[in-house]
């Protein structure tokens, strides 16, 4: 919508959700790709967080009121707000991320991922390695709280583990979520790093070789508890490898889900005039989301592992193999 | 602000944890309005002839400077000027300057009045928005001190406003009757929900003794966690997500504009003022509320005088209740129409207990400090915007003006100013 | 009724006077236990393992689930009707009793939620003590504060202050212990602002309280992430305790690992229980600081300074709280995240009350929470068919069970919140 | 040690409480400080003893200056104090409350044993009887003041202060005290004593200093009679005595049968006790402090949780009624502690007026309450009962005590009564406002109306009853008539009841 805008005086913003601009997930990411594209243009961006999750349309009318150009925000309860805001202000371009919107409006562009995708690659990962390292091997995830942009997660890493026990005759348990009932085991919140630490020593305790906490920075709870102990860890979102060098000794690999990518590529459409209101799916043929390399693991994962796990991307692409998850229903 | 009105006062039921007649120290003592209760008119004179509107403005004062070190500080040009001070000091200071007004500025035209703005009608939409913030903060506020005035401390907040809020939501949605009486109805099923909850630990308390600020605590989280899962049920979520979020509200179960829309201001906020009149009319001319502060004062002697102690620690949870639920009905039919979340509390809860302090307890005291806060709120995100202050560092300077508006001896101290007029001891 | 028909008035029954709050709430809990353990009872069999590295290990216990359900049910029916002829006879119940009665169903829920799983005992007796501990160390804060007068919602604030800044100086000094005395400084400079302020002041504890940990949060969680985060290699990155295991004691099964294999912090906690517990009882420090808290004005006329002890005591009590600020980062996690303390201030505060202000007491309450959270957890961990948010709730709904079943009524400090002016 | 008290002013905010008090107490000598509630007596001696710290003037002992801080610099100069409030932590022992403040310790623990011997020894001294293990707040009132005075003798102070310390006493307990401070004297001790009871000043005083508004008013000798003293104090001459007709007798009011009360512990505290009243007669209810007496006085109004037997009221049965039904019923209660049980301090007179009529006529319509009815009746009530005070508008917890039990009196006896129980009216009341209350109850009996007087005091007790009863151990030993002697009174009061004596129930 906005095609007059010179690049020195277009004004990206970005709201977060009340988790912060730190959270080590969405928040954080789309900041991240709101500022890398503000760069490229030559601005710097404006960012407000929502103090409560009640407070989403003042938080975009004070960038309204700032001149933005275009609004990035990232999580589903920014819904409603977000297309009121869109309705009152045409000319201002919306990246909507981790929902989809309606109605469909010329200046919002919802962002979707097929996480589970991913997921099914890490369950996969974790299953092979587990099953190398152990003889009783087991991989555990566990969320903060039960929303589907985690449990969509959890699903797709309870698939890959699924097949990689169906292709291989093995029996690696999955522990901490349940595809069929939809329960499993949740910090309850995304700051308790304490509760979250007891909750991997419990996984531990019951023999876990791989834990893939889905709970933004409550990854660091689990690698104190693993200590020095075998076990390793899935990222979520980012690839902790990179973003976390603190704990990367322990990272085998992540579940990545480029947030920063799309709200960088959304931005950046918007500057040049290219906006467009499609909804981007990010999945693994767009490379959306994937599977981070193994790093430092590399040469510990089984030596097949990698043409496997390139076997079953494609075979996701193509649509051969099929990766359920309930929180994905809405994804068109 | 009107903290003309003496002190919030009773034995919290935190076994004397809480606020005794005796805590008046002897000057906020002699300072204690004579009942009859005044309105807000009153207060406010009465407040100004004793110095205290003074002493408010100068915490105020106070408090911007602690906050402006903390914008100043933070400031990553004033970071970078700071690197050559000495070889060039004005860059520094200019740049102090620049962000300090720069926020304050925003602070004002987000809370209160956008000068930026040609038409003064647009201008005060500011104010609008921080007249929606503030009012389910007053309710809220009002309905923590009417529970303080009878001797509970009540930190059920959160899980009474999420109360109010599922019970008004659910209506709302699920309903689609004619206008007016839906939004009746709705509102009554939300006071229904707060009120329900309080009265649950008020009936715990009086049969079992059990202290009502654990029981509160405890109810928070239990509500949330509840809340929460009952949003993943086909109960409360919107069948047409897969988020726990509920379906929007109805249009006639919504709280409808009082002003034009671009004001933001709706029936709530009359309900809100009203509110006030009523916990004002309450606590100082009716029964039950003369029965209320007697126990909240003296629950021995008002047992000896024939008052049911333990019933009216139950109906004052009730009240409170209902009044804490009426802050969740405006969370979902006045801010969030388009579906609630386990958020939709909003930290109102704990808020509201800061809010019913600082107003002292008194029903016109809790409006202003309601307001007051909502101007905060309101302001903090243009601040955000503007000059990219961060959220946490408004609360901050937020908390530090609340600290010292409750602490007038602390202002009169720095700045040496006299006691006031008519004060023992 | 006539003066002839009035018995003595030991052996004559009573409806008002005597409490059937116990049996009543046992019979409730039975009632539960029939509904849970026989109707909605689960087959197969749960192993409780006492499992664990390095030690002795004992054997495995075995509990088919139906038939443990039946029997604990039986059981819990059988304490129930004793607990209300005890009433009856004696005019109260035992203590004793509730703890058998609790015991019981502790199992049998235990067996019953695990059914066909592997029940890790260790690991849920050394997990309640972990996600006890924070609460221990801030319900002693509390009880010392309290005592002395002063009431301290701003547990929560001083913990995370503490947390903060230990895993700070921990990080930028790379010593531990500079890390624990920096938590101790910044509860008591917490601490030191709620005196100053409700002592010398006068204002409001209960305000102050509340604000300061609303301060507290807004200014860690301004600097994690304006200063922490650019900076994370430097300042907050701080090692953390390592267990240091008792020699001999800590093979002892069960309690072993439980108590005689943990971080100094831990036993710290330990140490600082007991320590306030003696101290308050049995010490010249404690008997002034009680006197304060409980009648100001008599501890003047016998030459305290009721300012003086309540602004020290306040101070000392936001240095323990701090401790267990440092749990957070240097005896668990070791950095600092944003609201790392998730409200466990408060949860102590209800530990104070509940363990009616005494060291011991609240020390339990704080046990009892940190071993209901663990239980949820655990169950969450081996598949429970409990839905996760329910489960959640859990250590939320045993408080109140127990404090409304058993606790009730409680006195404090009679003195707490309130100043005390000099005439 | 030689006290010399010299231009002591004292001003809380516009009101002088001590302007310009010289006063001397040499050692060896008891002198009384007598003045009217509110004169400014503790107010000095809390200058004294460190509490408050005057505004201008000079506290010499021998002769040196003194400045102190604190209550601690009093005590170490010698100076020593009973309180008039209680200053015992209720939750500690006997021993723990005596060693509060000096405590001894071994090896860094309190070294309780040494209070102990200590609690031992100076109750030894002076024949009380004291288990120092005991809880203070299970004390009764009477053996919590021999506490507050075994904590001020226990450190050899060489000036002791005692602020009204028999108020809470019975005679015999005020003559073993009377012993002690003459004891003391003999010993070289100065002694300053604070009492309402002109009875005491009379036997004791070795000089008497009269305060009045703040100001010495002068001295008096302790041959001076009562009514002298009594005049002198409150500026005008008082009826000591009031005048009353005989009781005519009427019908049964109240009948008690059978009535026993048990205590939260199971305790017997009320035994089997009966006794009628009759319209329009006084019984006093006589007896130690701690002997059943507030408890039976709580169960008649419903206070109390287990009682067992008949409370009779007019023929109708108000056993078991809740409060509020009793006092629908017409029942009228003055409580024994008026600051905790009858008043609400921060309140304003005219509410504290209406506390018991909080529902309904004639101040509540419609759950309003009617505050112009309200005011006239307190305006109207505040002067027809005298109270001493700025407006009705004044907080209660402001007015002196003698005021706050007028306006407690007036509350209940402005209702249609048809029982009327009070208990301990007087209690530190000075001479002018026992007067009027002992007026009004009479008056109120002459209307009509049963009355039931419970006092520990045997003048008002005299001055009162129509008939006399006595309890001992929660039962009443005997009933006798109004005029029975002292020396009587005084055995039964112990549990014994002489068999020539009358009975009168
Ligand atoms: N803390 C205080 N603040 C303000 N005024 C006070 C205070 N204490 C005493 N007064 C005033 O000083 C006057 C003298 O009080 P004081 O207690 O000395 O009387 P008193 O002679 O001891 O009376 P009583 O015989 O009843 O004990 C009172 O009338 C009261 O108005
Ligand atoms: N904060 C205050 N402001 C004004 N007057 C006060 C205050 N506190 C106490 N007083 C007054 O101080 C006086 C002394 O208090 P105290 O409790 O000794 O009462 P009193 O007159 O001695 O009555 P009593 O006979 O019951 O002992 C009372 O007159 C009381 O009204
Ligand atoms: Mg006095
Ligand atoms: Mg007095």
């Amino acid at each position: 919508a906005t095609s007059s805008a010179s690049k020195s005086t277009f004004l990206p913003c970005v709201v977060g959700d009340v988790g912060g601009f730190n959270d080590h997930s969405f928040n954080e990411l789309s900041l991240e790709g709101v500022q890398a594209a503000a760069k490229q243009i030559g601005t710097t961006a404006k960012k407000v967080q929502s103090q409560t999750s009640t407070d989403y349309a003042p938080a975009f009318a004070s960038l309204v009121a700032q001149k933005c150009n275009s609004i990035v925000a990232a999580g589903f309860q920014f819904g409603d707000p977000l297309v009121a805001s869109a309705k009152a202000n045409p000319k201002i371009d919306y990246v909507m991320i981790d929902n989809t919107t309606t109605p469909e409006l010329p200046n919002v562009k919802d962002v979707v991922f097929k996480t589970s995708e991913a997921a099914f690659l890490g369950g996969y990962a974790a299953a092979a390695y587990a099953d190398s390292v152990s003889k009783t091997p087991a991989v555990a995830t566990y969320g903060g709280q039960k929303f589907p942009t985690v449990t969509i997660f959890m699903d797709g890493v309870a698939d890959g583990v699924a097949y990689y026990n169906t292709q291989k005759k093995k029996s690696v348990k999955l522990l901490g979520w349940n595809v069929k009932s939809q329960n499993g085991s949740f910090v309850g919140n995304f700051t308790d790093q304490n509760k979250s630490k007891q909750i991997a020593s419990g996984f531990l305790d019951q023999g876990a070789n791989v834990i893939i906490p889905v709970a933004g920075s409550l990854y660091q709870g689990a690698y104190k508890a693993i200590g020095s102990g075998d076990a390793v860890l899935e990222g979520v979102d980012a690839d902790v490898f990179q973003s976390d060098a603190t704990v990367k000794d322990k990272i085998l690999t992540s579940i990545v889900k480029k947030v920063d990518l799309a709200a960088q590529t959304a931005t950046s459409l918007a500057a040049s005039g290219k906006f467009d209101n499609s909804t981007y799916i990010g999945d693994l043929k767009n490379g959306g989301v994937a599977l981070a390399p193994f790093h430092d693991y590399e040469s510990k994962v089984p030596s097949s592992l990698s043409s496997e796990l390139d076997t079953i991307k494609a075979g996701i692409i193509d649509g051969s193999i099929t990766v359920d998850s309930p929180a994905a229903t809405t994804l068109k | 602000m009107s903290p003309a009105g003496g002190v919030p006062v009773g034995e919290t039921g935190m076994a004397g944890a809480g606020l005794d007649p005796e805590s008046i120290p002897p000057e906020e003592r002699a300072r204690l309005p004579k009942p009859p209760e005044r309105g807000p008119i009153g207060s406010t004179l009465i407040a100004i002839r004793d110095g205290n509107a003074l002493t408010t403005i100068l915490a105020v004062v106070i408090a911007l400077v602690v906050g402006a070190i903390l914008i100043a500080a933070t400031n990553p040009t004033v970071q970078s000027t700071a690197g050559y001070f000495f070889a060039r000091p004005t860059d520094m200071l200019s740049a102090i300057w620049a962000c300090v007004s720069g926020s304050y500025l925003a602070l004002f035209q987000g809370g209160v009045y956008d000068f930026s703005q040609a038409n003064p009608l647009v201008a005060l939409q500011s104010l609008g928005h921080s007249i929606g913030f503030a009012t389910p903060l007053i309710a809220a506020g009002l309905g923590i001190a009417v529970a303080f005035r009878s001797g509970v401390f009540n930190i059920g907040g959160q899980g009474q406003v999420l109360m109010g809020a599922a019970f008004a939501g659910y209506v709302g949605f699920t309903w689609d009757g004619p206008p007016i009486i839906t939004l009746i109805v709705a509102v009554l099923f939300g006071l229904l929900g707060g009120g329900l909850l309080a009265g649950l630990v008020g009936v715990l308390k009086a049969r079992t003794g059990a202290n009502e600020v654990i029981v509160t605590i405890m109810l928070n989280y239990v509500v949330y966690y509840l809340l929460d899962f009952a949003l993943q049920t086909p109960l409360l979520q919107d069948p047409k997500s897969v988020n726990p979020i509920s379906p929007p509200e109805n249009a006639n179960a919504i709280f409808f504009n009082v002003l034009p829309a671009e004001y933001h201001v709706n029936i709530g906020f009359v309900l809100a003022i009203a509110a006030t009149f009523a916990c004002s009319w309450l606590l100082s001319r009716s029964s039950i509320g003369f029965k209320m502060r007697a126990v909240g004062e003296n629950a021995r002697a008002a047992r000896v005088a024939g008052i049911e102690v333990d019933r009216v620690f139950t109906a004052a949870m009730v009240i409170s209740g209902v009044l804490v639920g009426f802050a969740g009905v405006y969370q979902v039919l006045g801010t969030t129409t388009t579906g609630f979340t386990s958020g939709v509390d909003a930290g109102i809860g704990f808020n509201a207990i800061t809010v019913a302090l600082l107003g002292r307890s008194r029903p016109w005291g809790v409006f202003w400090a309601g307001i007051l806060f909502g101007v905060f709120q309101a302001g903090g995100y243009t601040m955000q915007a503007a000059q990219n202050v961060d959220i946490n560092a408004v609360q901050v300077v937020q908390s530090v003006i609340v600290l010292f508006i409750a602490a007038p001896p602390l202002v009169r101290w720095i700045f040496r100013l006299p006691q006031p007029k008519g004060v023992v001891a | 009724m006539t003066a002839t028909t009035t018995e003595p008035a030991a052996t004559a029954t009573t409806t008002k006077g005597v409490s059937y709050k116990t049996p009543i709430a046992l019979g409730a809990f039975a009632l539960l236990a029939i509904l849970l353990f026989v109707v909605f009872g689960r087959d197969g069999v749960s192993t409780f393992s006492f499992a664990q590295s390095g030690t002795v290990a004992l054997p495995d216990v075995r509990f088919p689930v139906r038939g443990t359900g039946v029997v604990v049910a039986v059981i819990a029916v059988l304490l129930a009707v004793v607990a209300a002829a005890l009433v009856r006879l004696r005019g109260a119940s035992s203590r004793w009793l509730v703890v058998v009665f609790a015991l019981a169903l502790v199992v049998g829920f235990l067996a019953w939620a695990t059914a066909g799983q592997r029940l890790p005992i260790i690991g849920l007796l050394t997990g309640s003590l972990a996600l006890a501990a924070p609460l221990i160390f801030g319900a002693l804060g509390g009880v010392v504060s309290e005592r002395v007068g002063v009431v301290n919602i701003a547990i929560e604030g001083q913990l995370l202050a503490g947390a903060f800044v230990s895993a700070v100086l921990a990080s930028v000094t790379k010593n531990l212990f500079v890390g624990l005395v920096g938590a101790v400084i910044a509860g008591t400079l917490v601490s030191f602002v709620l005196a100053a302020l409700s002592i010398k002041y006068v204002v409001n504890q209960v305000i102050v309280g509340v604000v300061l940990n609303v301060l507290v949060l807004g200014l860690t969680t301004f600097l994690y992430q304006s200063v922490l985060i650019p900076a994370t290699d430097t300042l907050n990155q701080p090692p953390t305790f390592s267990n240091l295991p008792i020699p001999g004691l800590s093979l002892i099964p069960v309690l072993g690992p439980l108590l005689f294999d943990q971080s100094i912090v831990t036993y710290l906690m330990i140490i600082a229980v007991f320590v306030v517990w003696i101290g308050l009882t049995r010490t010249r420090w404690g008997l002034r600081l009680r006197a304060v808290g409980e009648h100001p004005q008599a501890a003047d006329t016998v030459g305290i300074n009721v300012a003086r002890t309540r602004f020290w005591n306040v101070a000392l009590a936001g240095a323990i709280v701090g401790l267990g600020g440092a749990y957070f980062t240097l005896g668990s996690v070791g950095a600092f995240s944003q609201n790392i303390t998730s409200g466990a201030g408060y949860i102590a505060l209800a530990a104070v009350i509940f363990g009616r202000w005494d060291p011991l007491r609240a020390s339990a309450a704080g046990l009892l929470f940190g071993f209901a959270s663990q239980v949820a957890n655990i169950l969450g961990i081996v598949g429970s068919p409990v839905p996760s948010d329910i489960l959640l709730t859990l250590p939320y709904v045993v408080t109140i069970v127990a404090v409304a079943g058993l606790v009730g009524r409680v006195r404090g400090p009679a003195a707490a919140g309130r100043p005390y002016v000099k005439g | 040690m030689r006290l010399e008290l010299s231009g002591i002013t004292k001003a809380f905010g516009a009101l002088v409480a001590n302007d310009h008090i010289d006063l001397t107490v040499e050692p060896g000598e008891i002198h009384c400080l007598l003045g009217e509630n509110g004169a400014g007596k503790s107010t000095l001696m809390n200058i004294l003893y460190g509490l408050l710290r005057a505004d201008s003037g000079e506290i010499r002992l021998d002769g040196v200056a003194q400045h102190f801080t604190g209550p601690g610099d009093a005590m170490r100069a010698g100076i020593g104090m009973v309180h008039q409030h209680f200053m015992l932590i209720p939750v500690f022992t006997v021993a723990e409350n005596l060693m509060l403040g000096h405590e001894q310790t071994k090896a860094g623990f309190l070294d309780l044993p040494a209070a102990r011997a200590r609690v031992q020894e100076i109750s030894a001294r002076f024949g009380f009887d004291l288990d120092p293990d005991a809880l203070v707040e299970d004390l009764p009132v009477g053996v919590q003041q021999r506490v507050e005075i075994v904590k001020a003798l226990s450190r050899d102070a060489k000036v002791l202060v005692f602020d009204e310390p028999t108020a809470v006493l019975t005679p015999q307990e005020t003559d073993e005290l009377i012993a002690i401070m003459r004891q003391l004297r003999d010993a070289g001790t100065a002694i300053v004593f604070i009492t309402h009871k002109l009875r005491e000043v009379r036997e004791v005083a070795d000089r008497i200093t009269v305060v009045r508004l703040g100001k010495v008013v002068g001295e008096a000798e302790p041959t001076a009679s009562n009514a002298e003293l009594a005049s002198l104090m409150v500026g005008r001459s008082v009826e000591l005595t009031v005048q009353r007709a005989p009781s005519t007798g009427g019908d049964v009011g109240l009948q008690v049968a059978g009535l026993s009360v048990l205590d939260a512990a199971g305790q017997i505290v009320v035994d089997d006790v009966d006794f009628v009243v009759r319209r329009g007669e006084i019984l006093a209810i006589a007896g130690v402090q701690g002997n059943g007496q507030t408890e039976l006085t709580e169960a008649l109004l419903g206070l109390q949780d287990d009682v067992r037997g008949t409370i009779t009221l007019d023929g109708r049965d108000i056993t078991g009624a809740s409060v509020r039904q009793v006092l629908d019923a017409g029942v009228g209660f003055v409580p024994e502690d008026r600051q905790e049980d009858a008043l609400v301090a921060e309140f304003s007179i005219a509410e504290n007026l209406m506390l018991d009529r909080s529902d309904g006529a004639p101040f509540v319509k419609g759950g309003a309450v009617q505050r112009r009815d309200l005011e006239s009746f307190a305006t109207a009530t505040v002067k027809e009962f005298d109270v001493r005070a700025q407006g009705i508008d004044t907080h209660v917890g402001r007015l002196s005590g003698g005021n706050q039990q007028k306006v407690v009196l007036a509350r209940e006896l402005s209702r249609d009564l048809r029982l009327f129980v009070a208990a301990q009216p007087t209690r530190g009341l000075d001479v002018g406002s026992i007067e009027f209350v002992h007026e009004r109850i009479v008056a109120t009996r002459d209307e009509g109306v049963p009355v039931i007087v419970i006092s520990t005091e045997l003048d008002e007790v005299a001055a009162l009853a129509d008939r006399i009863a006595v309890m001992y151990r929660g039962r009443i030993v005997g009933i006798v008539p109004g005029d029975t002697s002292r020396d009587v009174l005084g055995l039964m009061m112990a549990g014994e009841l002489p068999d020539d004596v009358r009975t009168a129930a």
